[in-house]
């Protein structure tokens, strides 16, 4: 049994238009994925993808009209979906933690540094304020902040965006979680500061014996951090599997074009298939949502494709999944 | 080589402060030609000055000094009612589409915009322009009555194209052009921009913090730190052989799309610091693994690397300018082993 | 969480029914101050016909008459039916802030486009002239210039129309800060319009989004200052039907107990500035829908 | 920057402000149509006595050397005198002003004390039950006329209750007002130990400050819900798993500055409208006086009035300013 099961998950936002006329856009059409311990899951996709929306509907962030309309998430054998805010914090902040995006708004900005990371345990058990203080400043030791006396008494708004990132690292790890769910814990930095950070979440998870999820839009992280990728597509998991084995026998329209787009591939094969614009949320055609982009679609995909198992773990969500593609871009010609 | 159709020298731009007497040193003396039918990429962190660089050249800002040379006309500080009947020669393409374009305007006004400021067509003929450069951006004619919410990303990013080609201007300039377009829609707005080129003959300035989208459209490449040119030279050359410091730094930090790449990694320590009080001498030598005493006195000027090619470090003089083997030498074997046992567990 | 494409959102199967139901639902707020504002300007339409006496009619023999069958509002001091002069009052509070909230976006809303994006003196100027009516209640400010210009109702929306002229500038104002570094007005810049093509053609449309609710607002208040005035003394006098006025005659009463002279006049007040009030902000959900999602 | 010199920048910057709108009022009471002239010469004066009104009041001088000479006595802090009572008007001020004070602070403090339990308490479930009611109460609050609110109340309290003293001054015939310490009789009673005074101001306090802090509380209300929304829904407070209860805690502290603000902006508005209240209620208060100057034209006394006014706000908002620079480490002292 792995560390978290998300089973087919559906989150829907329900409104209604100014006409009046019920609309459901559907964020997630039914995701599933595994993470076990000593994983990195990388989740890959574009805006409106529904990453940090599978993120948010883990961790029970969820705020109307989005809501879980179906699936189950099972963290440690426990069912997450419908707990009350009660038992969910006794798993949310301590056994399972996030970061979100935009380290400096991630941070309560009247409190220092210190505080918060005192707050965070007390919240979750009973420690004495020196005990957590201590704990406090090693952790910000841990996550490479030098100096970290010093930096318990910082403010929020005296951080730089490294910093602040470190801080809510620091903040993530500190009552010992089990699981880290990292939403985009790099945009916005600089290159040469986004490697370290990578760099200290990956030693993290390893020394620390936990597992982690990174979300992000960028290839290049999954492709050096994860152990495992999902490619999300329109509220689904469109492939999934280990980080190499998808590189290289991508079996995904989509993940195809996705790999063929980096400019990398472009230096070597030449400009591929061009992408569309995303699907309308609140109108997804009927069968496979990623139709009508797909260079590759015929009148089966009228009907919804099937998971298909590829290889060890290596699951894609296409009719055409068993015809390997093992080179990409070949599929394609600029 | 062609003439270079905008030649800029020694551009400087500050800023004042937040807080009273402090000046922001965004651009501090960059010199630059763009060659017709070329593509120069601007690279560099978040505090470089490479935006501001584009603006200035696009003159939406005033440089404090220097001089910009648009062909005949010295466009450095003159007033923007000489400046208006120019800018249908000097475009920009800004890099969030979303936030680009006038949200009460439809597409097809947006792009009409232009071609009325620029030109007596009457009603009839800017529309079948509009249609001919929707057509040429590879826009379809039908989006062209929605309003900016009503399109994606990429579908704005070329009407943001079309807007700067309506004019027929001799330079574009790009501000991360793809940086905020998901992956798959960047190719397709890269490959649109390649294809004008070819095209038009259009100079370039193509300023961006992704690497390998900077490798591949570029001819020549600028390397920025806090607003100091620290190495030029061609794409390639740069590319193959970074010889400034924090030019390897820069292009190792890259994350490649291919897990089967091995990295090879030169960490740097803490951030890019504020472009306030300026470090004095080399602006990266409080970052730099290999700065000397001499670093922190005069700043290093550009000296010659390779054909073309320049860096401003002091080290290349006598060849100890590359930080992996300046490590290696340091470290010995242990490190090395070390190294590939972190490669190992890491891949 | 707000990564939801919203694109190619098809407008078809409009109805006026549905479209009224959408809007009640979105904000509720807004149905309710709407059917209020909408019910009165009918009633100050209509003030002659629904009326059954004149606004300024005197029953001589009838004086101080509490409700009943004849003066359903009762009689006032001088005879006259309150009812009538309470529905004629509605004329008086539309007329007044209509034009004075068309005076304020006339002047404010240049002077804050102007002052915004080409700041220097003129900008200057506003947020000084802001500063000193920020220092300054209004109210005082609007006494001390009606009871220096005269009483009669020109001068009263001149008043309320200048001093509330400010507020739509300042908002103009930071909404055209904000939005001059943001792209779209750089690029009308790079694209070659002229100034006053881009503040009237790219940052008026843009910047005049947030004023909208608070013209509703200003409304309200221009409602509610000019029966302050009348109630002092100084705006509208009676025996003009203005509700200010009327509240004023119908205060002597109060302690003999003749409660409904000013209870009707007031409670017509309260209605109508209720009204606007609930419009702007209603107007605020339906307009900033980030607004609502966070409240939700 | 320090404290001092801070104080010292912002006194330099105020200087202008007060002297604009000094310059304003002294134009606008001299524009008007009442004049002093003809109304202490009375209907049967002539245009001799006119002209000698007009000599002693200096009316016969150009508009902009009486402007200097007022100013020149203001420097050594003469307001001039009122024509209507004769009293010197600093002295009227500092009679007045305490019971302006004293309704004022007793409305505030009860406002700000429903005001921000309820906006916070709408905050937690908004669009439920209790934000619905809260919010249409704020907004009929913002939309009630004082004077007519009051005028009701009295006709219940008093005429039919007769719960309620009458609508007379801040003390029964009866009582003699306790010496003066802090000016208002409440509290000055209570020091000097005469409780049946202190029952007496207390019984015509009642009525005025629940009516004037519901005023109070409306936009204390609406903007409380608005900055606590804005905490609730922010990243830090949700994603670390905090208990309800301590998020609600960093929702009320980060609620503090900006409400504390906005209580600041109010206050000088709240100065002014308290005078109608004060007129219905025979308050002898500040507002009232100044009410009355303006509606009469008694020059001196509006000029006092509005610069008692514009120094309250002045006042308030370097007090604000200091508040905020203790309790939000994010502010720097800037001009």
């Amino acid at each position: 049994m792995s560390l978290l099961e998300v089973n087919n998950l559906h989150t829907h936002f329900v409104s209604h238009d100014l006409n009046n006329r019920l609309r459901v856009a559907k964020g997630l059409n039914g995701v599933s994925f595994e993470v076990d311990k000593g994983e990195i899951v990388g989740i890959v996709g574009e805006t409106g993808a529904g990453k940090s929306l599978t993120a948010m509907s883990i961790m029970g962030l969820l705020q109307l009209p989005a809501r879980i309309v179906e699936g189950s998430v099972r963290f440690d054998a426990n069912e997450l979906v419908g707990l009350g805010v009660e038992e969910l914090n006794k798993i949310r902040g301590t056994q399972l933690t996030m970061i979100v995006q935009s380290p400096l708004s991630s941070l309560d900005p009247l409190s220092r540094v210190g505080k918060q990371l005192v707050r965070a345990q007390q919240e979750h058990r009973s420690i004495s304020a020196d005990d957590a203080w201590r704990a406090g400043a090693d952790m910000l030791a841990t996550v490479g902040i030098p100096d970290a006396e010093r930096r318990m008494r910082a403010w929020p708004h005296e951080l730089s965006g490294g910093m602040a990132q470190r801080v809510l690292i620091a903040l993530a790890l500190i009552n010992g979680p089990r699981m880290l769910i990292a939403d985009e814990p790099t945009t916005g930095l600089d290159v040469t500061v986004q490697a370290q950070i990578l760099d200290l979440l990956r030693t993290l998870v390893a020394d620390r014996d936990m597992a982690a999820m990174i979300i992000t839009h960028d290839l290049g992280v999954v492709a050096h951090y994860c152990t495992r990728m999902c490619v999300m597509f329109a509220g689904s998991i469109v492939e999934s599997g280990p980080v190499r084995q998808v590189f290289n026998d991508a079996r995904h329209p989509y993940t195809q074009a996705l790999i063929s787009s980096t400019p990398k591939r472009i230096a070597q094969k030449g400009y591929g298939q061009i992408g569309g614009p995303p699907p309308n949320l609140y109108d997804l055609p009927l069968g496979c949502h990623y139709r009508d982009r797909c260079s590759r679609a015929a009148d089966i995909c009228h009907s919804t494709p099937p998971v298909t198992g590829v290889g060890d773990k290596h699951e894609a969500m296409c009719h055409f999944a068993d015809e390997s593609g093992a080179n990409p871009a070949a599929a394609h010609h600029g | 080589m062609a003439e270079p159709i905008l030649q800029v020298r020694n551009l400087v731009k500050h800023f004042p402060g937040n807080r009273p007497g402090e000046t922001i040193h965004a651009v501090n003396g960059v010199s630059f030609d763009l060659i017709p039918g070329q593509t120069l990429g601007l690279v560099g962190e978040s505090g470089s000055g490479k935006s501001t660089i584009g603006r200035c050249v696009v003159r939406l800002l005033r440089p404090t000094s220097g001089k910009i040379q648009f062909g005949a006309h010295d466009i450095t500080t003159i007033g923007e009612g000489q400046m208006r009947p120019l800018r249908k020669e000097i475009q920009i393409v800004f890099q969030d589409p979303y936030s680009a374009l006038n949200p009460r305007m439809r597409a097809g006004n947006l792009i009409g915009e232009l071609v009325k400021l620029h030109s007596d067509l009457g009603p009839q003929a800017r529309r079948e322009r509009v249609a001919a450069l929707a057509a040429r951006v590879h826009l379809n004619a039908d989006l062209l009555t929605r309003f900016p919410n009503e399109l994606s990303g990429g579908q704005l990013q070329r009407v943001c194209i079309a807007r700067a080609l309506a004019t027929n201007p001799k330079v574009i300039v790009l501000d991360e052009p793809t940086s905020s377009l998901d992956l798959s829609v960047r190719a397709g707005i890269l490959e649109l921009l390649g294809e004008l080129q070819r095209e038009t003959g259009v100079a370039m300035l193509f300023i961006s913090h992704d690497l390998e989208t900077v490798q591949l459209v570029s001819h020549r490449i600028l390397v920025l730190y806090l607003g100091f040119v620290i190495e030029d030279g061609p794409a390639n050359a740069v590319f193959a052989k970074p010889s400034h410091p924090y030019s390897q730094a820069l292009l190792s930090a890259d994350l490649p799309p291919d897990p089967d790449v091995v990295l090879d990694r030169q960490i740097l320590q803490g951030e890019v610091p504020g472009p306030v009080n300026l470090p004095p001498g080399c602006a990266f030598a409080p970052r730099c693994p290999l700065a000397r005493d001499e670093c922190t006195g005069a700043r290093p000027p550009l000296v010659g690397v390779g054909e073309n090619h320049h860096a401003a470090c002091v080290r290349i003089a006598d060849g100890t300018n590359d930080i992996r083997a300046a490590q290696i030498a340091a470290a010995g074997d242990i490190h090395k082993k070390f190294q590939d046992q972190f490669v190992r567990r890491t891949t | 969480m707000t990564d939801v494409s919203l694109t190619g959102t098809a407008l078809s199967g409009f109805s006026w029914r549905g479209r009224i139901f959408g809007i009640a639902r979105r904000s509720p707020t807004f149905a309710i101050g709407f059917a209020i504002v909408a019910a009165f300007a009918l009633i100050a339409i209509f003030a002659d016909i629904i009326a059954p006496f004149g606004p300024i009619e005197t029953f001589s023999r009838e004086v101080l008459i509490p409700p009943g069958a004849k003066f359903i509002f009762g009689a006032d001091g001088n005879g006259m039916d309150v009812f009538s002069r309470v529905l004629h009052g509605a004329r008086y509070a539309f007329g007044i802030a209509v034009p004075s909230a068309a005076l304020m976006l006339v002047i404010g809303v240049p002077l804050g486009l102007i002052a915004g994006y080409k700041g220097g003196v003129l900008d200057e100027i506003v947020l000084r002239i802001m500063d000193v009516l920020r220092s300054f209640p209004s109210i005082v400010l609007a006494l001390a210039v009606v009871a220096a210009t005269g009483q009669s109702l020109v001068n009263v929306v001149l008043v309320i129309g200048f001093l509330d002229a400010p507020i739509f500038a300042r908002l103009v104002r930071s909404e055209v800060l904000a939005l001059r570094s943001s792209g779209f007005i750089e690029s009308a810049v790079a694209a070659g319009n002229p100034t006053w093509r881009i503040l009237f053609v790219h940052l008026m449309p843009n910047a005049i989004r947030g004023s909208t609710a608070m013209i509703a607002v200003r409304m309200a208040w221009a409602v509610r200052i000019s029966a302050t005035l009348a109630f002092i003394g100084v705006g509208i006098q009676a025996p003009t039907p203005e509700w200010g006025a009327m509240i004023r005659q119908g205060a002597e009463f109060i302690i003999s107990g003749e409660w409904w002279v000013a209870l009707f006049p007031g409670a017509a007040l309260v209605g109508v500035v209720l009204g606007f009030n609930l419009l702007g902000d209603g107007l605020q959900d339906l307009l900033d829908p980030r607004r609502k999602a966070t409240g939700k | 920057m320090s404290v001092r010199r801070f104080l010292l920048r912002r006194l330099v910057l105020v200087v202008p402000i007060l002297l604009g709108i000094t310059f304003l009022t002294f134009m606008l009471v001299r524009i008007g149509e009442q004049s002093p002239v003809a109304m202490l010469g009375g209907p049967m004066a002539d245009q001799a006595t006119f002209a000698i009104i007009e000599e002693e009041l200096g009316l016969d001088r150009p508009f902009f050397v009486q402007f200097g000479i007022y100013l020149g006595k203001l420097v050594q802090g003469d307001l001039g005198d009122s024509w209507q009572s004769s009293e010197r008007v600093a002295d009227e001020i500092r009679n007045r002003l305490p019971a302006s004070l004293e309704l004022l602070i007793f409305s505030v403090l009860l406002g700000a004390l429903i005001g921000v339990p309820v906006g916070l308490r709408s905050a937690q479930r908004p669009n439920g039950l209790f934000d619905q009611v809260s919010r249409f109460v704020s907004l009929f609050g913002f939309s009630v006329p004082t004077y007519w609110i009051a005028l009701m109340s009295i006709f219940v309290f008093f005429f039919l209750l007769r719960w309620s003293p009458p609508p007379m001054g801040r003390l029964n015939i009866m009582s003699f007002p306790p010496p003066r310490l802090t000016g208002s009789y409440f509290i000055d009673s209570i020091v000097s130990g005469n409780w049946s005074t202190a029952w007496s101001a207390l019984g015509h306090l009642t009525l005025p400050v629940i009516l004037f802090s519901i005023i109070v509380a409306a936009p204390i209300i609406k903007h409380t819900r608005a900055i606590a929304l804005e905490v609730l829904s922010s990243d830090y407070a949700r994603a670390q798993g905090l208990r309800p209860k301590t998020v609600r805690r960093i929702a009320l502290r980060n609620a503090i500055v900006p409400i504390l603000t906005f209580i600041g902006t109010e206050l000088t508005g709240l100065l002014a409208a308290v005078s109608l209240l004060e007129l219905i209620f025979a308050w002898g208060g500040l507002g009232q006086w100044g009410l009355n100057a303006i509606l009469l034209g008694d020059f001196a006394a509006v000029q006092g009035y509005v610069l008692v006014l514009a120094v309250f706000s002045v006042s308030i908002f370097v007090v604000i300013d200091l508040l905020v620079l203790v309790l939000e480490p994010r502010a720097t002292l800037r001009s």
